[in-house]
């Protein structure tokens, strides 16, 4: 070939949109040629790393105290995704929605990039050796003048030697041993395990229950470890027939509350008296009258908790109760036999062992209030947020001479600090974690740190280098040599554990200091009619998770609302009141007054209202400043003198209307399914007769259609490819001929949800996201160019625009006349039908059914008619209506930093495009031409799809379902299998769900 | 002067089966006149233009500001994925219809009346199909790779899939604008022929005998032309049932609970030339007043008109009934609960509008006092375009917001993006038909002149009909009010 | 090509004159008229137009083609949609259709302009601008020793004006 | 210009632009080598802009003839990953300073050339001493909606020259194949000898 000259024309496709065919708007977006120009390759090629291929590192979440084991997707050195480590002990490979949101918080557009120290009133950055310099010169000062003693450092509680070093460090300094923090805990129920069994948390065993009865323990949600407790409540209600029943006690039906079989709904603070009335000593009666619960439904609950043995009955001190209700329940629990068998002390969560409790912080900021803090240090808490604003934490804080956080985000509390030394992020730091006795969980970073800074633990030790006794204590020059030297079995053992992230032995840890008497004691009742609940958001937690787009849009599991503050308010007392859902309430306690749009909710007690807490920063980053309001401005600060827990439910309000409306960003079109056989439940005692009679009675053409058709996946394909020999065939069907050398033919990609074990909690919704590279659409930022929704947090889903490839739709069953109501959770993904209505209708080809049962959707070829998604009846295509994945577009949805979270095997779609679930087919894809240069076929359930792999109660099963030997195949012929609107539409879909089990009281008669 | 006929008595031209009085026209030189006559352009049509001509950029600007920001500007909200544009695609498509109805189908069946209006519809087809035309393309989302519909041969070696009734349109709309527009031009190369004859304009003479082709009116041409013309007109009318049939399957085919009947192609083809003929009568009053064609288009063809648009709205009502009854009678849940939402639920208002505007109110042309006044045609015609584009803003959008999955139960409400395309739509529709009317005869010469007798020099019958006094001279002076 | 041209203001006078050229037999004769008149079609005898077979043939090009784009194009790459056959006809008679009278009126078009002899650049021989206002027009083509007598019929039968025209 | 010739005018205007367009379209097929003729690649209309042949400056000109050939090393000891992963993966700088840490510059008389400066050994011992990657201008290029791996295609045998060409005889590396969508299918629909095992299912590189 000889010498060419560079043809320096533009490329034709180029030409085409420079020209213009259109008009010259499009030679804009033409501009932007994707084409990389330069190959820079590296100095040194890193060692055991394979440029495109990806390395898991395994490592420890650090999201909230539970510190579940996790694998890190590292490719090209930068970690883009979490998943579950499968030989965790605590979470056994799932990853609940704050797990996955970790990585978003690595990325997090508005992190600081450096230390910062204050000027004037503003946060200046600076270099680390003029951060540490001034460091260590105050506290040198605060030594010399015998201030060391007054100083203050709050942690975030983790499990592990951190702590251990911390206190080692404070104690060298002459400070008092730091408090460890999570406002999320129940130290009320803390207290009474410590009291009781002394250990912080027993684990729960649901299998071995016949009734579990939680008194407003939500431990689906934020009570305890919701991962753990989730996989086991999920196998014992996978045991279907030996299941146990499940009662829910409580004013609100919180997600648990909705996977119960039945709700009580009760005034808040009333548990107690119900609780003793059950166990004997206290009457029925004024139980009833005080709790407004019916006497015949106590009557019944307290006959049936006699007879169901063993039982499991936990409570949450979240509301008024506290400690007593928690110490009453342990010992109705060892009265009634079930420590041991149910309730485990001798199997403890050792990671929320040292949890200090709310009131240790409200006494430090007291004595801050008082002037004798001179040094305070805050890590990873935010209690200017997180406690109400009637404990003026912020006036407190003033009167701090020196205040050093270690946040690397800007939230409210770290605004107000003098000095930001900036920690890693959990992804890029050392660390270790004790989930269970006997079982370390090692945490290491999974790729170089993001933005100079610099993990906690060095600084402290370079900080202590200038100290003497510190200096003698901490000789290991880092904190990872540190952790080496202590990991029992050194070096030698400590290598081999960290690729598997697991070591056995225990961790030396600290002595929990004694707990300090938190301040005034009474709770203040306030005049209104309705009594509030506080609870904790599922995603935002303690609105720590309010800077991650992912939990921001992440819906409400219960009440579907998203992007927004909200009170929930009951149906009766709403018409009562003629209230509907979107009416602004002004929400008054005597601490404070909130405005919400109302949500008309059956789950919830008559004169009871709800508020989610978790939203309405005032600053902490672009997705969470000026979000939804803060719930905490209602409560006063007041505290159960017992355990020193908040008191979360502890005030009256009075709810008036303010005339105007504020429509609610929700998923939810209409929550009746109006038995189109969407979300379909059973009696436990029809399970029997399930597989028998039912067989004969009517076999429904393509009814949960036990003969899984490989090739072309239904009767209609098969016949029309010719396959019966009838209509005109094609030469050959290329790659549809089951005997195809390729043998795609023979396959039948497939899912099997079992609606069992579905708990509603949107882990795989989380999941799908970050795997799939889906745009948020809500942030405020984002709302640029929807008409008259400009700046409206969530105003793109208020057009209906969310972009969730799989979503959780919540059905309910009854309750329209104020009674008992049933909740029925439906994950909704594309069905790749055999049949599919979306295929024929698309005029280029953009999707059509391949050989081995996919729905293809692809990306490049879609024009954007958007036809397919009118002909889905499942709705389940997205379209890209605003360009969320091109840089230069106001709605990009991966500001930078953030785009490095994408995922490199999946295109980012661009605007004008169609969207869906393909079964992560990049896996798909991934895992056959593993095996083909392995030399071998893909094995069974040798890898499944990223919602499959994150569901926490194992929901989610996918594979093959032509090939027996996966286990798809197998639940795929459960008789409780059936199709969503197969018999309706003949679309054979590739989806079989199975069908939910309901356990109704055993006295009442069946689906009551 | 003597007049042609006296009035109130049928006097038949010289196409026997025109039961149509005569246009009071004496002979050929005054048609070619007074036609010619509406070719200057006035002030009043510049002002018309220009105000079409802002409402087009008006459009042209939203458009390209769609294309730039991406289709989240306008007022989707998912599931309803098709909103205004489609509705004001089927609108124009449906309007072009009755202009080839009149034209074609009605030249096949003899009908006098068409002669004088036909070229007024035909021009109204050709240029509501160019409207259409635009908007399959100018609601994609990705409206830079149209091209892909169409199966020409690339490097990639993929095609369309012709199973979609999406690459069907491409194809229907795209014949049945060149076949539309070659009848019209097909029509109209004889008065080429006659304006170039007649006109003094060196440039204007120039044009015109280019666009003319060089006719020379010779008996073989005529005979050719006879032919062609007739051909045209039989392709034409199948084509017009197939092109509004293969639109409504782009609704037909959907299992889209309201969309999914077999009722589809009769009910959207009825609908459109429903349509059309309301849209015909905004065009030829105006046009007949202003232009001093009321000889021409006189109250008779009108009258003849307003039964046609009478029976269509009679089918077209019948339509919506079996439609409602196919939705009760079927007995599925899902569409007793569309239906409900669509006529007493959250779209109550736009079907009543439909209704009242499609059914209720053409009922009014039994009368036949209303069917020969003007204004109320004018007016009516106007209620019928609004109740048109509701008719097809009724079918699609409720229809997509209240389907099978009742989580996704939503409503649409269309942004200013939305109203300003569609003004832009009506913008260009208007531009091109102000253009048209300006410089082409808006009555066909040469079709006139075939239907009015000739100069005898003997007065007989002509054709069995009594045809007295036509040998006198024609004064051009303007001839008066008629009816 | 010389021949004579004759205008006249009447039908009837018109349909006289060519009667009686016809009978003179002087040469080919041609009519122009502002507008097509059956009498006039009548006295010059001519099979039915050849334009229908271009329909015909347009017609069935369209037809066919209309059939093997599609079916080619799904045997060439065979990708299945929606459960339906990959070569599915029956769709495919839509398109088949639509080219149908695509093609076919084209070929209409075509066929008029070829056997019209149009687009012509300039006015052939005998044509007078007030045929296509409200005169008709008789042109014969004859030599020079036969127009004697074809001016004196025109004449006769009440011609307004008669020329030659070379 | 009797109504006759005029009539030849139209049908040959017509007739010119067909040729035209067909000739540009065989030429831009054609342009390949002939080892890949292939029936389908006649019709891949890919003359006008398709970056075959493009051979763009590189910071230093590497010669491939001279490694491969004379020095007979092997692609997979640079472009190590080709057959472990979907990138091919690129030669770092300390796989080229592995040798010429030794081989300097100044090269010495051999096999009848006399004793040279070579400057560009000059020049990537200087991006070394600065610490600095070479920037080379990236040649061959795959949109980014499609996910080309370069695994499963050298595991299944296909050699390097049948996508990039001789590039063992090439002095400055160029794009020898359109890799346009039509070039790869030729492949993988099998109408080139060898018959190759591909899939051409759109989810195979499109996902």
């Amino acid at each position: 070939m000889s010498e060419t000259s560079t043809p320096t024309g533009v490329a034709r496709r180029e030409f085409l949109k420079i020209l213009g065919a259109t008009s010259a708007a499009t030679a804009a977006i033409g501009c932007s040629t994707d084409r990389v120009d330069k190959l820079i390759p590296y100095l040194n090629n890193p060692d055991e790393t394979v440029p495109m291929v990806s390395n898991y590192y395994a490592s420890t979440c650090r999201e909230c105290s539970a510190s579940c084991g996790v694998l890190m997707e590292t490719r090209d050195g930068r970690t883009f995704k979490v998943e579950g480590n499968p030989d965790h002990p605590l979470n056994r490979g799932a990853m609940c929605a704050r797990g996955q949101a970790a990585v978003q918080g690595l990325y997090n557009p508005d992190r600081y990039r450096g230390p910062m120290v204050r000027r004037g009133n503003a946060l200046v950055p600076t270099t680390w050796a003029d951060a540490l310099t001034l460091l260590s010169g105050r506290l040198a000062e605060a030594q010399t003048n015998g201030g060391a003693a007054g100083a203050v450092f709050i942690n975030r509680h983790e499990s592990g030697s951190f702590p251990v070093l911390l206190d080692a460090w404070l104690a060298a300094f002459g400070m008092p041993a730091h408090l460890s923090h999570d406002a999320l805990a129940d130290d009320a129920v803390l207290e009474a395990n410590r009291q009781a069994y002394g250990v912080s948390w027993p684990s729960l065993a649901f299998g071995a229950a016949q009734l579990i009865v939680s008194f407003g323990a939500d431990f689906l949600e934020t009570w305890g470890a919701s991962v753990p407790q989730q996989l086991d409540f999920a196998d014992a209600r996978a045991k279907l027939a030996g299941a146990p029943r499940f009662v829910y006690v409580g004013p609100r039906r919180s997600l648990t509350g909705c996977n119960a079989d039945q709700w009580i709904g009760c005034r808040p603070g009333s548990e107690l008296t119900i609780v003793n009335a059950l166990r004997g000593n206290g009457s029925i009666g004024d139980a009833a009258q005080q709790s407004g619960v019916p006497a015949a439904t106590l009557q019944r609950l307290k006959q049936e908790i006699a007879t169901a043995k063993p039982s499991l009955l936990i409570a949450s001190g979240m509301s008024g109760a506290g400690t007593a209700l928690a110490l009453a329940i342990n010992e109705w629990n060892k009265s009634l036999g079930n420590v041991g068998i149910t309730v485990l002390p001798s199997r403890p969560v050792t990671s929320l062992e040292g949890i200090s409790p709310d009131g240790d912080v409200a006494a430090a900021v007291e004595r801050m209030r008082a002037g004798q803090v001179p040094l305070l240090m805050v890590r990873g808490v935010n209690p200017v947020f997180t406690s109400p604003k009637s404990a003026k934490v912020a006036e407190a804080l003033a009167k701090v001479p020196f205040k050093v956080s270690f946040s690397s985000y800007p939230d409210e509390t770290t605004e107000l600090c003098d000095l930001v030394l900036p920690d890693h992020h959990a992804i890029e730091s050392w660390g270790d974690a004790q989930p269970v006795p006997q079982v370390i969980s090692l945490q290491q970073p999974g790729m170089d740190p993001v933005y100079d800074t610099r993990q906690t633990a060095d600084v402290l030790l370079q900080v202590g280098k200038g100290n003497a006794k510190a200096a003698a204590q901490f000789a290991a020059p880092n904190y990872m040599r540190w952790l080496i030297e202590r990991y029992p079995g050194g070096t030698a053992a400590f290598t081999p554990a960290l690729q598997k992230g697991l070591g056995t032995g225990t961790l030396p840890h600290r002595t929990m200091p004694a707990r300090s008497a938190p301040p005034n004691g009474a709770p203040s009742t306030g005049a209104g009619d309705f009594s509030l609940v506080v609870y904790p958001s599922a995603s935002l937690g303690d609105g720590s998770g309010a800077n991650k787009p992912w939990l921001q849009e992440f819906p409400d599991p219960v009440t579907k609302v998203f992007w927004q503050s909200w009170v929930e308010v009951n149906q009766q007392t709403a018409e009562r009141l003629g209230i509907d859902s979107g009416d602004v309430l002004r929400v008054e306690s005597p601490q404070g007054a909130l405005e919400l749009p109302a949500y008309v909710f059956m789950g919830i007690h008559a004169d009871t209202v709800a508020v989610a807490f978790g939203q309405g920063h005032t600053s902490y980053g672009r997705y969470a400043q000026d979000v939804g309001l803060n719930a905490g401005d209602l409560l006063p600060s007041s505290f159960d003198p017992a355990s020193g827990g908040f008191r979360w439910a502890s005030t009256k309000v009075t709810i008036t209307r303010t005339g105007t409306f504020v429509p609610l960003v929700t998923t939810e079109g209409s929550s009746r399914q109006f038995n189109r056989g969407i979300a379909l439940a059973i009696d436990v005692h029809e399970l029997e007769t399930l597989g028998t009679e039912q067989e004969k009675k009517e076999e429904m053409p393509g009814d949960a259609s036990h003969e899984y058709l490989p090739g072309l996946r239904s009767p209609t394909a098969a016949d029309a490819q010719g396959a019966l020999q009838s209509s005109l065939k094609v030469k050959e069907m290329g790659m549809y001929d089951p005997n195809h050398w390729s043998g795609m033919a023979k396959r039948r990609w497939a899912m099997t949800v079992d609606l069992a074990r579905c708990t509603g909690c949107q882990a795989c919704v989380t999941a799908c996201y970050a795997e799939n590279n889906i745009p948020i659409v809500g942030a405020p930022y984002q709302q640029v160019h929807t008409a008259f929704l400009h700046g409206v947090p969530g105003g793109n889903i208020l057009k209906g625009r969310e972009m969730n490839w799989i979503r959780l739709e919540r059905y309910w069953e009854g309750g329209e006349d104020g009674g008992d109501f049933e909740a029925r959770f439906v994950p909704m993904l594309c069905q790749h039908c055999g049949n599919a209505p979306c295929e024929p209708v698309c005029p280029v080809y953009a999707t059509y059914h391949s050989p081995d049962g996919l729905n293809v959707q692809v990306y490049n070829r879609c024009v954007g008619t958007r036809y397919c998604s009118n002909n889905c009846p499942y709705k389940v295509r997205y379209f890209n209506w605003f360009g969320y994945g091109e840089p230069h577009r106001p709605q990009y949805a991966w500001p930078e930093r953030m785009n490095w979270q994408l995922n490199p095997d999946v295109t980012v779609r661009g605007k004008g495009v169609m969207e869906k679930c393909t079964f992560c087919v990049q896996r798909i894809r991934e895992a056959e031409h593993r095996a083909k240069s392995e030399g071998r076929p893909v094995r069974p359930d040798e890898f499944t799809t990223s919602c499959a792999q994150a569901c926490p109660s194992k929901a989610i099963t996918f594979g093959d379902a032509a090939d027996d030997q996966w286990t798809v195949a197998k639940l795929a012929q459960d008789h409780r299998g059936y199709h969503v609107f197969q018999e309706l539409l003949n679309t054979f879909p590739a989806v079989v769900y199975l069908k939910k089990v309901n356990h109704p009281a055993p006295a009442a008669p069946a689906g009551a | 002067m003597a007049t042609v006929a006296p009035p109130g008595r049928e006097v038949g031209p010289n196409i026997p089966e025109a039961n149509i009085q005569l246009p009071s026209v004496r002979n050929y030189r005054q048609v070619t006149d007074e036609i010619r006559r509406t070719l200057n352009p006035t002030g009043m049509w510049l002002a018309a233009l220009l105000a079409a001509i802002t409402c087009l950029l008006i459009g042209l600007g939203a458009w390209m500001w769609q294309v730039y920001m991406g289709l989240g500007v306008a007022g989707y909200s998912p599931p309803v994925m098709w909103g205004v544009y489609i509705v004001t695609f089927v609108f124009w498509v449906g309007i072009g219809h009755a202009g080839t109805l009149i034209s074609a189908i009605l030249y096949l069946f003899r009908a006098g009346f068409r002669t004088t209006i036909y070229r007024c519809a035909e021009a109204m087809t050709v240029f509501a199909i160019m409207t259409a035309g635009l908007f399959p393309i100018l609601h994609l989302g990705r409206p830079w790779k149209f091209f892909w519909l169409i199966p020409y041969p690339n490097w990639r070696l993929i095609w369309p899939q012709f199973k979609s009734p999406l690459v069907w349109d491409v194809f229907a709309i795209l014949t049945y604008l060149t076949v539309s527009a070659t009848f019209l031009y097909i029509g109209l190369l004889p008065d080429f022929a006659a304006l170039r004859d007649r006109e003094r304009n060196p440039l204007r003479k120039h044009i015109y005998g280019v666009l003319s082709f060089g006719w020379r009116n010779s008996d073989t041409e005529w005979r050719h032309f006879a032919r062609a013309y007739l051909f045209l007109a039989a392709f034409s009318t199948p084509l017009v049932l197939s092109v509004h049939s293969t639109v409504s399957f782009d609704f037909a085919m959907a299992n889209v609970p309201g969309w999914h009947a077999t009722l589809f192609a009769p009910y959207f083809v009825a609908g459109a030339i429903f349509s059309g003929v309301g849209m015909v009568f905004t065009i030829i009053i105006p046009i007949r007043r202003w232009f001093n064609l009321k000889h021409y288009v006189t109250l008779n063809h009108l009258d003849a008109a307003a039964k046609l648009c009478l029976f269509t709205s009679l089918i077209v009502g019948t339509a919506y009934l079996t439609e409602f009854f196919i939705g009760w009678y079927g007995g599925s849940e899902i569409e007793h609960s569309f239906w409900y939402n669509r006529v007493f639920g959250q779209w109550w208002w736009a079907a009543w509008i439909m209704l009242t505007c499609n059914t209720i109110l053409p009922l009014t042309l039994f009368f036949q006092k209303l069917r020969r006044s003007t204004t109320w045609l004018f007016t009516l015609s106007m209620f019928i375009n609004l109740g048109m584009w509701f008719e097809r803003f009724v079918i699609f959008d409720p229809s997509l917001s209240h389907e099978f999955e009742p989580w996704q139960w939503t409503a649409y409400a269309p942004t200013y993006v939305d109203w300003c395309i569609l003004l832009g739509s009506f913008g260009w529709f208007a531009m091109w038909f102000l253009l048209f009317i300006k410089n082409f005869p808006v009555v066909p010469i040469s079709e006139v002149k075939e239907i009015i007798p000739p100069l005898l020099r003997v007065p007989r019958a002509v054709e069995g009909i009594e045809v007295t006094g036509m040998h006198l001279e024609y004064e051009p002076e303007t001839p008066g009010e008629r009816d | 090509m010389e021949g004579i041209v004759g205008v006249f203001r009447e039908l009837d006078s018109t349909v006289e004159a060519i009667q009686a050229l016809k009978k003179l037999r002087a040469g080919n004769i041609a009519v122009y008229t502002p507008a097509p008149r059956h009498e006039l079609e009548h006295i010059i005898p001519h099979g039915p137009s050849i334009v229908r077979l271009y329909t015909l043939i347009g017609g069935l090009a369209g037809a066919t083609f209309g059939y093997w784009i599609p079916i080619w194009i799904s045997d060439y790459w065979p990708l299945v949609v929606g459960g339906k056959p990959v070569p599915s006809w029956v769709p495919y008679t839509i398109i088949s259709f639509e080219l149908m009278v695509l093609v076919g009126s084209l070929a209409t078009v075509a066929g008029l302009f070829i056997h019209s002899r149009i687009p012509r650049i300039t006015m052939t021989v005998g044509y007078d601008p007030r045929f296509s206002d409200a005169h008709f027009g008789v042109w014969v083509e004859c030599p020079p020793d036969r127009q004697g007598d074809v001016t004196d019929t025109l004449k006769k039968h009440g011609a307004v004006e008669v020329r030659g025209e070379q | 210009m009797t109504t006759r010739r005029k009539w030849a005018i139209i049908p040959g205007l017509v007739a010119l632009g067909a040729i035209a367009v067909l000739l540009s379209a065989y030429t831009g097929a054609t342009t390949q080598p002939d080892t890949v003729i292939t029936d389908r690649g006649a019709w891949g209309y890919s003359a006008g802009s398709s970056p075959q042949g493009r051979a763009p400056v590189q910071p230093i000109a590497f010669p491939h003839p001279t490694h491969v050939q004379t020095l007979g090393m092997n692609c997979l000891y640079c472009h190590f990953s080709a057959n472990k992963s979907p990138d091919p993966g690129f030669p770092a700088m300390s796989t080229c300073m592995g040798c010429h840490t030794v081989v300097g510059p100044n090269r010495p008389a051999e096999n009848g050339r006399p004793a040279r400066k070579s400057a560009e050994i000059a020049k990537l011992q200087q991006y070394w001493a600065k610490k600095q990657a070479i920037p080379w201008v990236r040649v061959h290029y795959v949109p980014d909606y499609v996910n080309f791996a370069h695994m499963p295609h050298v595991n299944a045998g296909v050699s390097c020259q049948t996508c990039h060409g001789q590039v063992q005889n090439m002095t400055r590396v160029y794009q020898y194949a359109p890799l346009n969508m039509g070039w790869c299918i030729n492949c993988h629909v099998g109408n080139v000898k060898p018959q190759w095992k591909a899939r051409f299912d759109c989810s195979v590189c499109h996902y």
